[in-house]
Order: C-alpha cells, then sequence, then structure tokens
C-alpha cells in the first residue's frame, strides 16, 4: 500500500474528490463571500497536491522502459472482463504531466474573474482534471470510455454556465460533435471485446484483425478523435466552443482537452488498427495538411482574438496528426520516430503556448470585456510587461526555435521531407502562414498609438496574472532549449511502438 | 363443372360488383345493403366449394347480426353525409396507386409464384357422405377447443365492451328496480306507527 | 375448371378494392369499418381455399375463428363509434386527433 | 579555448536578461553599462581567439555544449564550431556591436525605452554569435531565427509609430519566406546525411552530390542542388536578395543604431556568412552556384538603381547595402568564398560608419531624415563629415581604402570565374558588378553632396540648433572611420592571398578563382592600388563621383528635367519596381482574400451551414413532414399501415 503502487489512482481520484467536496460545501453566493476565499485556496491546494503527485510519477518514471509503469489492476466487471486497468507509459506520462501542470494555473486564473457560483466553477476543473488524467492512464476500453465520455460533463457545464453570450450553441454544438464521434468509438470497442475477449487495450493491439474489420474500426476511432483533436472538417466546434468559454474553459480546452484526440490516435488507432491506419494514412496526412494550410489561411481574417486562436490550435493540432501518420510514407531507416516524438512534443508544447495564449486573451478580457481585436490596440503603451509576455507566447505560437513552438514543429517537417517533398513543403508553410496570423494580430492588439480610451485606461498585469503567465513563459523557454527531458521520456516507448506498427496484424 | 364455372363467375362478378357498391356509395345505407349482399355471394362461393358450414355460418351470424347491427347505428346515428363524404376525389389518386401496386404484387404471387409452387388446379372433391359441418365440428371441440373456449371469452368480452360503452345513466329516467321490488318486505312498506290519542281538552 | 388460382384471385381482388375503399373513404368511420369486415372476408377466402386445396380443415377453424373476432370487433367499434357520436355529434374522422400529441 | 566560447556567447545574454528584466530596477546607465561591458567582454574575448587563430596556431574546435534532443537517432544539439571564419565573424560581429552600444547611448539618450534597447541589441549580439558560431544546422537555424526575432523587435522599436510596426511585421514575414527555404533546406540535409552536425555532413557531401531527388515525379535533381538552392532561398531572405529584398529599405524605420547592426553590418550578411560555411556543399553544385550569382547580379546592379532616386538618407544607405548584399553573393556565386566574406568584413565596417554618421546627422538634424532639406551640413558637423567622406570612399572602392580592396578583388574573382561558360550568367554577374561601381559612386556622392555640400535648405530653426554631436556618437563614428579606411591594406593579404581560411572554406580547384588570382594578379597591396589606375573600376567610380558633383551641385536643375523626360523609369524605380505591391497587394492582399474566402465559403458556409446546420436543418425538415404524419388521425395510421405493408409484400416479393 505504497504511494507508487497507487500514484495513479490517487492523481485520478484526488482532484475528483476534492472537487466532489467542493459541491458539498460551496453554497451559491457570490465571489466577494468568505466562504468563496475557502473554496478558491481549497481548489488551489488540491490542484497543487495533485502537480507534487504529478512530479512524483515523474521522478519514478523510468523512461528507459517501453512498456507500461505505475500498473493497477483490479477486477471491476466480471461478467465481461472490465478491469480497473491504470498505467503510463513515455506516451501517456508527458500528458499526464501537463494536465497537472495546467489545473493549478488555470485555477488561480479564474481566481478572480469568477463571481457567480465560484465553488461550483473550481469544483468542475478539478474534477475535470481527475477525469483527464483518467483518460491517460486508463488501460481498459471501457474505463477509458467512462472517462473519455465524463469527461464532457463539467467541459460542458463551464461552457455552459459561465460562458458567453451564444454558450447554449456553443455547448450544444460541442457536445453533439464530441458524442457524435466517441459513440462510434464504444461500437468499435464492443467489436474489438468480441474479437479479444476483454477490454484491454495492450491485448486489442495483439489481436489479429481482418482488413475491413480494422478499417471499420479506424474510422470509428477516426471519428472520435478527429473531433477531438480537432481536424479539418470536424473541427468549427472548437472556435465556437473557445470564443464562449471562460478563458480557464479555453485553456484546458486548448491545453489539454484537444490532446485527447492526438493521444487517442497514438493509444488506440496506430497500435490496435495498424494495417487500417496504413491504408488511411494518405487520407489523414491529408487532412493534416489542409489542417495546417486551409487553417492558417482562416485564422489570418479571425477578428476575434479567442477565434484566431483557436484556428491556430487547429492548424497546429494538424502538425500532431501529420507527425503521427507520417510512418508509412518514410522508406528509410529513420524517421518514424522523429515524426511520432515531433508530433508528442507539439501537443505538450502546444498545451503551453496555447494555454497562454488564452489567458493573455483572457487577461485582457477581463479588463475591457471584449475580445475583439478592432478594440484593442497599442496596448504594449499602457500594460507593458502584458505585451512582453503576449509577444514572447506569440512567437512561440509562430513557432520561433528557442520556444517550444519550435521544437515539434521541426521534428515533423524533418520528418515529412523524409516522406515526400511536397508535404514538407506544405507543412513548412506555417513557418510563413503562423507567423502572419500571429503576429498581424499582436501589431493590431500590442502596438500601435493607444486606440481607445478603454486601451488607455488599462492597468498593467497584477501579481497573480504575472505569476501565471511568467510560469508558463519558463515553461515555454525551458522546453524551447532543452528539449531532451521530455523527448527521452517518450523515445523507448516510441521506439516499440514503431517496431510494433511495422508488423502486420492480418 | 361448365355449370359450376359459370356459376362461380356469375357470384364472383355480383360479389365484385357489391364490394364496388361498398366502397362507392355515398349513402352508408346503401354501402351496408352492398356489403349484405356481398356477404350472400361470398356464401354461396363458399358452398359451390363445399365449405357448407362456413357458409350458413357466414350468412347466420354476419348477415343476420353483425350486419345488422350496422344497419341499426347507421340508421340511428343520422350522419351528416355531405361532411363525411367530402375529399373522396382527392384521395382517389393515392387509391388507385395503392390499389395497383398491390393488385401487381399480388399477380405476381397468385400467378407467377403460384404457378411455380404449384398452386393451381381445381379442388378434389370431398369424398361421398362427406359432412363439412360433422368434420369442422370434430376439429374445434378435439384439437381447437382452446382456442375455441378463448374465442367464447372474446365474445363475451365484446358483448360486455359494447354494453358498458355505450350504457349510460340518464338523469331523470324512471326504471323499476325489480331486485328491490321482489326483495321488498312489507315493514319496508308500511310504517306504523304509535301515536296517542288525541287529547280531548 | 375453377381452382385455388381463382379464388385466390377473386380475394385478391376483394382485398385491393377494400383497401381502396379505406383510402376513398377515410373520413366516414363507418366505411372503414366495412371495409375492414370486406378485407376479412377476403382473408377468409384465403383460408377456405387453402384449406380446400390441401384438403386441411384447419383452415376453415381458422375462419370460424376470424368470424368470431370480426363479430366482437364489429360490436366494439360501433360501440365505440356510438359513443363518440353521443359525444360529439359528428363522427367525421378529421375531428379526431386527440392521439396527436 | 571552450570558456572562452562560452562566455562570448553568454555575457551578452546575460547582459540582456540583466537589462531586460530589471531595466528598471537598475536604471539606465546601468543598463547601458551592463550590456557594454557584456559585449565589451565578447569582443575582447573574440579578439584574442582570432589572435590565437591568426598567430597562435589554434586549430579549429568542434564542441558540444549540451544534447537539445536526440530522438530517432538524429543527434539535436547545441555547440560550437570555431574556426578562423568563425573568429573573423566574431570580431566583426562584437566590434561592431561594441560600436553600436556606445553610439546609443547617445543617439537614444531621450527615448523612454532605453533599458529595453541595450537589452535588444544584447540579446541580437548574442544570437549573432550563436548563429556564426554554430557547429549543427539546429543552431544556425535557432540564432538565424533568433537575430530576426530582435530585428523584428528593433524595427518595431517605437511601437507607436504605424510605419514601424507595418515594417516589422513586413520583414518578419518575408524572412519566414526565406526561412521556409531554409528549413526545407535543412530538411534535405537530415534526409540525405540524417545528421545535423556540420562536420557529419561535410564528410558525407560528395556521397549526397551523387544522389538525386525527384521533387516533381519523373524529374530527378541533384540532391546537392535541391539542398543548396533550398538553403539558398533562406540567405535570400536574411541577406534581402531580390526578390524577398522588399523587407530591408523598410526596416529603416527602426533606430538608426540597429539600422546600422543589423541590417548594414551583422544580421543581413548572415546569408553571406552560411553560405561560405556551406561552402563545401556548395561546391558540389555549379547549378546552384549559378542560381546565387544570378540572384546576386540582379541584386547589386537594380537596388543600386533604387538608390539613385531615394531622398531618406537611410533609405539610401538601405539601397546601398542592399546594392553590396549583392555584390557578396556574386562572390559566393564564383566560388570566391574569401572575396565575399572579405567584402562582408570592410562593409561591416564601412557600412556601419555610414549608417551611424547618418544617425549623426539625424540627431544634429532633429530627426529630419529628407536629404532635400539638408544640404551645406559640413562646417557644422566637421567630425560626421570626414567620417561620412572616408565611408564613402570606401563603398565606392576609392584606391586605397578597405572597399577598394574587397570590391577591386572582387569583381576580379568575377571576372576570372570562366567555369560557369561563357554564357548569359556570367556576363550578367560581370556587367553588374562592373555596371554597378558607377551607381554606387553616384548614390553615395550624391547623398554625400546634397546633405554636405551646397545650399542650406534646413528650416532656420533646426538650423540655429545644428551643431556636432556628442562625443559618444563621434567616438565611434572615428572608431568606425579606422578601419574603414586601413583594413584593407592590412588583411588583404592574408585574407585573401594568404590562405586565412584554411580548411574552414572548402572551393574546388577548377572553381578557386582566388587562387588564380593570387598567381596571376597578386603583387601586393600597393601593386593593386597603382594597378588600379588601368582597371575600368576606377575609372567607373571616378566618373560615378564626377556625375553625382555635376548633377546635384553643379548642375541641380538637370536632375529634375531627367526626372520628368524619363518619367516611366522614375515611376518604375521610385515603386522599387513594383515587388512591395507584389508583396503586399499580391502575396500578403492574395493571402488574406484567400483566408477570407476560406473562412466564410469553405467553413462558415459550407462546413458550418451546410454540413453541421444543414444537417442539423435537414433532419428538423425530414421530422417536420415525418410529424405530419403523426397527425392522430386514424386513416393516416391506417394509411402508413397499408402502405407499410405494400411495401412489405413487394419487399417479400421482388427483393428477396
Amino acid at each position: 500500500m505504497s504511494l507508487s503502487t497507487h500514484l495513479l489512482s490517487i492523481l485520478i481520484w484526488l482532484p475528483v474528490l476534492g472537487g466532489v467536496l467542493l459541491l458539498l460545501i460551496g453554497d451559491q453566493g457570490d465571489a466577494t463571500s468568505s466562504r468563496a476565499g475557502t473554496m478558491r485556496m481549497t481548489a488551489l491546494v488540491v490542484s497543487l497536491l495533485t502537480l507534487v503527485l504529478g512530479g512524483v510519477l515523474y521522478s519514478g518514471f523510468d523512461s528507459t522502459v517501453a512498456g507500461m509503469q505505475f500498473v493497477e489492476r483490479y477486477t471491476w466487471i466480471e461478467a465481461i472482463n472490465v478491469d480497473y486497468y491504470l498505467g503510463v507509459d513515455g506516451i501517456s506520462t508527458p500528458l499526464i504531466l501537463l494536465t497537472a501542470f495546467i489545473t493549478p494555473l488555470v485555477v488561480l486564473a479564474g481566481w478572480s474573474s469568477i463571481t457567480a457560483r465560484p465553488a461550483q466553477y473550481f469544483a468542475a476543473f478539478l474534477i475535470l482534471e481527475g477525469l483527464m488524467i483518467g483518460v491517460f492512464s486508463a488501460l481498459d476500453g471501457i474505463l477509458f470510455y467512462v472517462f473519455w465520455e465524463f469527461m464532457l460533463v463539467p467541459m460542458f457545464l463551464i461552457i455552459g454556465v459561465w460562458g458567453g453570450e451564444r454558450r447554449i450553441y456553443a455547448t450544444l454544438k460541442f457536445f453533439l460533435y464530441t458524442f457524435l464521434g466517441s459513440v462510434l468509438m464504444l461500437v468499435a470497442f464492443v467489436y474489438l471485446y468480441g474479437q479479444a475477449d476483454s477490454f484491454d487495450l495492450l491485448a486489442w493491439a495483439d489481436t489479429p484483425l481482418s482488413l475491413p474489420a480494422q478499417k471499420l474500426i479506424f474510422l470509428a476511432f477516426l471519428l472520435a478523435f478527429a473531433v477531438k483533436v480537432p481536424m479539418w472538417p470536424v473541427h468549427t466546434w472548437l472556435p465556437d466552443a473557445h470564443v464562449e468559454a471562460p478563458t480557464g474553459g479555453s485553456v484546458i480546452l486548448a491545453a489539454i482537452m484537444l490532446k485527447m484526440g492526438g493521444y487517442g490516435f497514438v493509444r488506440l488507432s496506430l497500435p490496435i488498427v495498424p494495417d487500417g491506419s496504413e491504408y488511411f494514412a494518405g487520407l489523414m496526412v491529408a487532412l493534416s495538411l489542409i489542417a495546417v494550410v486551409y487553417i492558417g489561411f482562416v485564422a489570418l481574417m479571425q477578428k476575434d482574438m479567442k477565434k484566431l486562436i483557436a484556428y491556430s490550435s487547429i492548424a497546429h493540432m494538424g502538425f500532431v496528426t501529420l507527425g503521427f501518420f507520417l510512418l508509412w510514407y518514410i522508406h528509410g531507416e529513420s524517421g518514424a520516430v522523429l515524426g511520432l516524438s515531433g508530433g508528442m512534443v507539439q501537443m505538450v508544447s502546444h498545451g503551453l503556448i496555447s494555454g497562454a495564449m488564452f489567458l493573455c486573451v483572457g487577461v485582457l478580457y477581463d479588463r475591457v470585456h471584449s475580445r475583439q481585436i478592432a478594440d484593442y490596440g497599442g496596448v504594449a503603451n499602457t500594460m507593458p510587461v502584458f505585451a512582453a509576455f503576449m509577444v514572447l507566447f506569440a512567437m512561440a505560437n509562430a513557432g520561433l526555435p528557442g520556444t517550444s513552438g519550435f521544437v515539434g514543429e521541426f521534428m515533423v517537417i524533418i520528418a515529412s521531407f523524409k516522406a515526400n517533398f511536397w508535404i514538407a513543403f506544405a507543412a513548412a508553410t506555417t513557418l510563413i502562414l503562423g507567423a502572419a496570423y500571429t503576429l498581424w494580430m499582436v501589431k493590431r492588439v500590442v502596438y500601435g498609438d493607444v486606440a481607445n480610451d478603454k486601451v488607455a485606461a488599462l492597468t498593467d498585469l497584477n501579481g497573480r496574472e504575472f505569476f501565471v503567465l511568467a510560469v508558463l513563459a519558463v515553461s515555454v523557454l525551458l522546453l524551447g532549449v532543452w528539449p531532451a527531458p521530455l523527448v527521452d521520456m517518450m523515445n523507448a516507448t516510441l521506439e516499440q511502438l514503431v517496431v510494433q506498427l511495422g508488423q502486420s496484424k492480418l | 363443372m361448365i355449370f359450376q364455372t359459370v356459376l362461380f363467375y356469375a357470384f364472383a362478378g355480383v360479389l365484385l360488383l357489391a364490394a364496388l357498391g361498398v366502397v362507392f356509395f355515398r349513402n352508408p345505407v346503401h354501402s351496408i345493403m352492398c356489403l349484405v349482399l356481398a356477404f350472400f355471394q361470398s356464401a354461396v362461393l363458399w358452398m359451390l366449394i363445399e365449405a357448407e358450414f362456413l357458409a350458413i355460418v357466414l350468412v347466420l351470424v354476419y348477415v343476420g347480426a353483425v350486419m345488422v347491427l350496422f344497419l341499426f347505428v347507421v340508421m340511428m346515428l343520422d350522419v351528416n353525409l355531405e361532411s363525411v363524404k367530402r375529399g373522396l376525389t382527392r384521395y382517389a389518386p393515392l387509391a388507385a396507386i395503392i390499389a395497383l401496386v398491390m393488385t401487381a404484387e399480388l399477380i405476381q404471387v397468385i400467378w407467377l409464384k403460384g404457378q411455380e409452387a404449384g398452386l393451381t388446379g381445381a379442388f378434389t372433391p370431398y369424398p361421398e357422405g362427406y359432412n363439412n359441418t360433422k368434420a369442422l365440428g370434430s376439429v374445434l371441440y378435439t384439437e381447437h377447443v382452446y382456442a375455441f373456449e378463448i374465442a367464447a371469452v372474446v365474445l363475451l368480452l365484446a358483448i360486455v365492451a359494447a354494453i358498458t360503452l355505450t350504457m349510460r345513466k340518464r338523469p331523470g329516467l324512471k326504471v323499476q328496480n325489480i331486485a328491490k321490488q321482489v326483495a321488498v318486505r312489507a315493514k319496508d312498506r308500511i310504517r306504523v306507527i304509535k301515536m296517542d290519542p288525541e287529547e280531548r281538552s | 375448371m375453377i381452382g385455388l388460382n381463382h379464388y385466390l384471385t377473386l380475394s385478391a381482388m376483394l382485398f385491393v378494392l377494400s383497401i381502396a375503399g379505406m383510402v376513398i373513404n377515410r373520413r366516414n368511420l363507418i366505411l372503414l369499418l366495412m371495409c375492414v369486415e370486406l378485407m376479412l372476408l377476403a382473408v377468409n377466402f384465403n383460408f377456405i381455399a387453402f384449406s380446400r386445396h390441401l384438403g386441411d380443415d384447419a383452415g376453415q377453424v381458422f375462419v370460424f375463428f376470424v368470424l368470431t373476432v370480426a363479430a366482437a370487433e364489429a360490436a366494439i367499434g360501433l360501440a365505440i363509434l356510438v359513443v363518440l357520436f353521443r359525444n360529439r355529434r359528428s363522427i367525421n374522422v378529421d375531428e379526431l386527433n386527440t392521439m396527436k400529441g | 579555448m571552450y570558456p572562452y566560447y562560452l562566455t562570448i556567447v553568454l555575457s551578452p545574454l546575460i547582459a540582456a536578461i540583466i537589462a531586460g528584466l530589471f531595466g528598471k530596477q537598475i536604471g539606465r546607465a546601468a543598463s547601458h553599462w551592463v550590456t557594454i561591458l557584456g559585449v565589451g567582454i565578447s569582443c575582447v574575448l573574440s579578439a584574442i581567439v582570432l589572435y590565437e587563430f591568426y598567430w597562435g596556431g589554434a586549430v579549429a574546435e568542434n564542441i558540444s555544449v549540451y544534447t537539445w534532443a536526440v530522438t530517432d537517432g538524429l543527434r539535436m544539439e547545441v555547440g560550437f564550431l570555431v574556426d578562423r571564419l568563425t573568429a573573423l565573424m566574431m570580431v566583426v560581429v562584437t566590434f561592431v556591436s561594441l560600436m553600436v552600444h556606445i553610439y546609443t547611448i547617445g543617439y537614444m539618450h531621450d527615448d523612454p525605452g532605453y533599458q529595453r534597447f541595450f537589452s535588444y541589441i544584447s540579446l541580437f549580439t548574442f544570437s549573432m554569435l550563436m548563429l556564426v558560431m554554430a557547429n549543427n544546422f539546429l543552431q544556425l537555424f535557432f540564432g538565424w531565427e533568433a537575430v530576426g526575432l530582435v530585428s523584428y523587435l528593433l524595427i518595431g522599436f517605437w511601437f507607436k509609430k504605424e510605419t514601424a510596426i507595418f515594417a516589422n511585421l513586413k520583414a518578419f514575414l518575408v524572412n519566414r519566406v526565406g526561412d521556409f527555404g531554409f528549413l526545407l533546406g535543412i530538411a534535405a540535409v537530415v534526409l540525405f546525411a540524417n545528421t545535423l552536425d556540420y562536420a557529419e555532413v561535410f564528410g558525407q557531401a560528395g556521397n549526397i552530390a551523387t544522389q538525386t531527388i525527384e521533387i516533381i515525379p519523373g524529374q530527378p535533381w541533384n540532391a546537392m542542388t535541391v539542398i543548396c538552392i533550398l538553403l539558398f532561398i533562406g540567405a535570400m531572405g536574411k541577406s534581402a536578395q531580390a526578390p524577398l529584398h522588399v523587407w530591408l529599405p523598410d526596416s529603416m524605420e527602426g533606430p538608426t543604431p540597429i539600422s546600422a547592426l543589423i541590417h548594414a553590418a551583422t544580421m543581413v550578411t548572415a546569408g553571406i556568412f552560411m553560405v561560405a560555411r556551406m561552402s563545401p556543399l556548395y561546391e558540389y553544385t555549379e547549378t546552384a552556384l549559378a542560381v546565387v550569382m544570378t540572384i546576386g547580379a540582379i541584386t547589386a546592379f537594380f537596388m543600386g538603381l533604387l538608390g539613385l532616386i531615394q531622398n531618406d538618407i537611410k533609405r539610401v544607405v538601405a539601397y546601398s547595402t542592399l546594392s553590396q548584399l549583392g555584390y557578396m553573393t556574386v562572390a559566393l556565386g564564383a566560388s570566391a568564398y574569401g572575396a565575399a566574406i572579405f567584402h562582408l568584413m570592410t562593409h561591416a565596417f564601412f557600412k556601419a560608419l555610414l549608417f551611424l554618421a547618418a544617425g549623426s546627422v539625424i540627431i544634429a538634424m532633429h530627426h529630419e531624415q529628407d536629404i532635400r532639406k539638408m544640404g551645406g551640413i559640413r562646417k557644422y558637423m566637421p567630425i560626421t563629415y570626414w567620417t561620412s567622406l572616408i565611408g564613402s570612399l570606401a563603398l565606392i572602392g576609392f584606391p586605397g581604402f578597405s572597399g577598394f580592396f574587397s570590391k577591386d578583388l572582387l569583381i576580379e574573382a568575377v571576372k576570372e570565374s570562366h567555369w560557369h561558360g561563357q554564357g548569359a550568367v556570367y556576363w550578367i554577374a560581370y556587367l553588374s558588378v562592373l555596371l554597378g561601381v558607377f551607381v554606387t559612386a553616384l548614390y553615395s556622392f550624391r547623398m554625400f553632396f546634397l546633405v554636405f555640400h551646397g545650399k542650406e535648405r534646413m528650416d532656420a530653426e533646426t538650423k540655429s540648433h545644428l551643431h556636432e554631436t556628442p562625443w559618444v556618437v563621434t567616438v565611434p563614428l572615428i572608431l568606425l572611420a579606422i578601419p574603414s579606411a586601413i583594413i584593407g591594406w592590412i588583411t588583404v593579404e592574408p585574407i585573401l592571398f594568404g590562405g586565412y581560411f584554411g580548411e574552414a572554406i572548402a572551393v574546388m580547384p577548377a572553381h578557386d578563382v582566388l587562387a588564380q588570382l593570387s598567381q596571376d594578379f597578386w603583387h601586393g597591396s600597393l601593386a593593386l592600388v597603382t594597378h588600379s589606375v588601368q582597371t575600368p573600376v576606377l575609372w567607373l567610380a571616378l566618373s560615378g563621383v564626377a556625375t553625382a558633383w555635376f548633377l546635384y551641385l553643379k548642375r541641380p536643375d538637370i536632375p529634375e528635367t531627367l526626372y520628368r523626360k524619363f518619367k516611366g523609369l522614375y515611376v518604375l524605380l521610385d515603386r522599387k519596381y513594383y515587388f512591395d505591391d507584389l508583396w503586399i497587394k499580391g502575396f500578403a492582399g492574395g493571402g488574406r482574400k484567400l483566408g477570407d474566402l476560406l473562412w466564410k465559403r469553405g467553413d462558415q458556409f459550407l462546413i458550418d451551414g451546410v454540413l453541421v446546420n444543414g444537417t442539423a436543418n435537414t433532419i428538423g425538415r425530414l421530422a417536420g413532414v415525418l410529424r405530419q404524419l403523426q397527425s392522430g388521425y386514424l386513416y393516416t395510421y391506417a394509411f402508413a399501415m397499408i402502405i407499410g405493408l405494400t411495401m412489405l409484400l413487394g419487399w417479400l416479393i421482388w427483393f428477396r
């Protein structure tokens, strides 16, 4: 009964229980009541505790081992072989750490800007955190599916209760899109159960499957994960959800929930249906490149900052899927792992950068209550410190070397050149497009003379906002200057994955 | 045999005409009369193929009871015909289409698939001394006795249902309560009152 | 020679006619009931014809039951009709849409 | 020497961080002292390194500092490759940077963003050092982008100025277009060599040159040509070669010190440096060299022409920079890498000098940059005048000045590069560089005469305040004027003919024009000066100066007539050959239109409108139709049953 044997369970259930506790003791008072302060502190302490446990996970994680670690397995539903089965490897650990890292920041970001039902707000985030960690560590299909679906509930509430004016439309779109996608995943799970007589994800990876079955399963998975990523053309829920979500919701959505899709591809699609993945790899690469190029152009023309960042998220996630599905186009002896790890690094980095970008917009929104680019201009005059952060994150978003945004893109572009010149060509347009849409926004928002009275009345970051952004800035730079710890964490697992993918399951 | 054929065609023709009448007459009473005619024709046709018992039952039960019931109801209700018959033409094309499709299907079944399955040819006549009523009875009361009982219950249920549905208490209606009349006792009718004689003042 | 085919054809024609009747007279509840009777008659024709063709009396027993049920159905249907008319002073089907949610 | 290298790189970085993060706390003076100290340390140590290499016999070192990441057998590292080429660049970069730091104290004296500025230029020095000292492509790209970032920040330093923030976005995006090619080039290197390390890539160069790649199916192209052209696209962006030159003139919106440092002396020469660094690759592909040469020649001549009609003092210098960068590129194309680097070095000094002198004039004129409103400043600002004269003479290649040696030898090298064949490439290049000399002299002295001689055209208010700038401005001018004048004398022999670069630059014997020159042409510096009288180069330059004198001092009415006479040509030059329109209206505007189209038609209409809401609407409408069926009327249910029956029967009969 030591810590490490149940670490994952604790990581999952601690925040969930913390959230439930908040719900139980929370009243519906506003943020000024003294109890609201207690709520916030509780939420912060719980999320920090989770972060500390994440640190324990990191320190205990053996990056030389390709397989699962911290495994917990108990029978859950005996009749159909469902287990409570948790474990992490090099793919899930970085994402769990990202989740544990982002949540305290989100709690801090919502510290004073959430005035309605603060207890419920923080509870939703804590529960969400636990569920997300659950998704990343579940190794049983049903457990995975339960976490996967339950995750929608707090997010649905976060957007639906604390969102903007069109929140009902946005939540419905968000919910229907994601739910529709995942229902087919359940069908695929049931089929796989029929084949393997178990819901063990790892056992599924070893189960032989016919090509037609693999194709169908891949398509079912594709719908579930493509919506989450989101890939073109099922991406249109994301801008709406982001625009309507409160800042914290946007951050979690962009930083972690989008990663579910990428994680799903690499945890389920690739190992379970390798031949199906190979069959559809061309489609996936094409869709990824469309995401990069098409969405890049679309992002250019956005007038709403959050929408712009949302579109840029889609474009960046295009790199993730591109990296994952390149490997069948790479004929040399190396490059496949490069693409995969590029995609993984891009996920983590995008989590940090897009989260930071949304926090920046949140800082402005808290002051001016507008997300329109046209309502700003010359923010650097009144908020120099904020402007510095904004430019830094914008540069990271544009993939400047030295920031984490570069690492993943670099690896994926290198890998895609190994596959085909034109794939690399299309992927590399992000260098221009990413810089264009991000910096154009920066130009219109941050630079220039003071545009109006509201901007003139802006006050610079307060201590709490500064802290949150500074933490993110440091991590973005650190990952950009020295990504080795992150890359090393995944290498063994990804190499094994590539070996596994090389063998047909037919 | 020719005779039977002629009879079949004659009765069948009348039957179809009667059915057409059922459908197309504007007056429900006429429709019902046509239906009665149709039942009679059917009874005859059944008799032609030696199903005497059912033919008789059809006439007795159906024409005698059910059709009369229909007639009563129609006459009793005094339906406003104009409003009821409107819209006949509007649905005629649809009726025609459905009828055509159905006809096509039935032709397919009877004449094409039926040929393949060998379902043609004349009926084999019953042997001499065959009694249709007796044969049916022996089957009905042995093999199908449960079904028979259930049918009886169904009929009972129909009776009860029909009565409960249509019975109503009309306020102010004077009715005899026979049970009460029979069960009456003298002491219920006569109250003997002991009265003290009036004091003479 | 009169055979199975003839009877089946006759029954089919009756059936189609009654279906057409139902469509055409869709407003009149009484006529609908009558068409149903006609349809049952058509069915009975088939039963009897096949019973004779196959030499199996069970078919005729079935007709017997059909007649029973039809009688019951007619009784109850007419009873409902009467109640309906009493409550609404009309049997126009167009006015009967309380089943719509 | 490793600690030296580390200190050279890190001290500007640390200074930049201190000035940037704690600028408010430590104050203005401390900010400039800390950054000057940082860069000063770098400069001194770089000088020591250079000394060690030249006199101390130090050998090239390839050091890995730390491993950035390893995956899939691809080592991505941060490390230093310090050889003679690097050492020279380090000295140039740190020296000019140091001068600019000192000069900035005067130039930015009243600016509220003082600390920020020092932080930026120190950060720039760090980035540039990372670039030149890189031992692998990853770090090269890091430095490459980092100098771009600092350039972006510095052009937009006065972020309230709409033109400035437009120019910095433009600069960054145009650079990104170049980086796009550059990154693909690096990817191509990884594809063929599977390593990012210079030494390993160079080791495999011969092998790569035999391979082919099919970019267009069925058209096998030489892998090395593809790599080199892609890399050169990056150099075109950074070194502002046509058609990616458009950002450089606009970048003059930034403060003058950075125009000197970044947009004249160092950053823009990164492309030249990079190609020289990659000489072991470029030597294998004559196709790529021909491309390099053509692009350079076009830039050298046509960008020089643009300088003729500019009226902004800094823009004239900017176009001259473009033109000179073109010269260097031509030299690269001629395989005279040494000549290119040599010109890079002299150019760094005299162009930084010219910019700083221009800045000095601008300070004195109270931030007036229009040369039509100047004139006759000579007597007010003697130091600026004389240093500018030195700079201008160096620029036009007047015998004896540093520019003379570099440019004259560069032109000779191009002349000798017969291995390109006698075809169009050779003649375009040779004629461009030759005529370019005349053009250079014309625009340089047009500006010089208009600013320092002739009538005093400024208003009285400005005139009354006109005086020499403070010592922090003039000292760097003098310190830069000295090398601008004499550095050629000293260094031409060792750098070009003394085999200074040694292993750092690889040239195939067949291409080695410098070796050819040293055999046939080189007889010492003095001989070169005297020999110049016999070459067309000097006479072209002198006639340029004379023309400028005649047109702008003697007969100022003639240019006016000429402008009117050749209206079409003038407009063409004034619109900069319509390149700005191509980029801004064509690509940027087109991109925005495309974005709008994709967003409104693609996302909003097609996906959201037709697919998403369309599906929802269709279901809604279908439900509406089905609701009709659910009318509650008896006959509709009867219908449904009948139709269902009919269909079921139909299915049973026909489809089973």
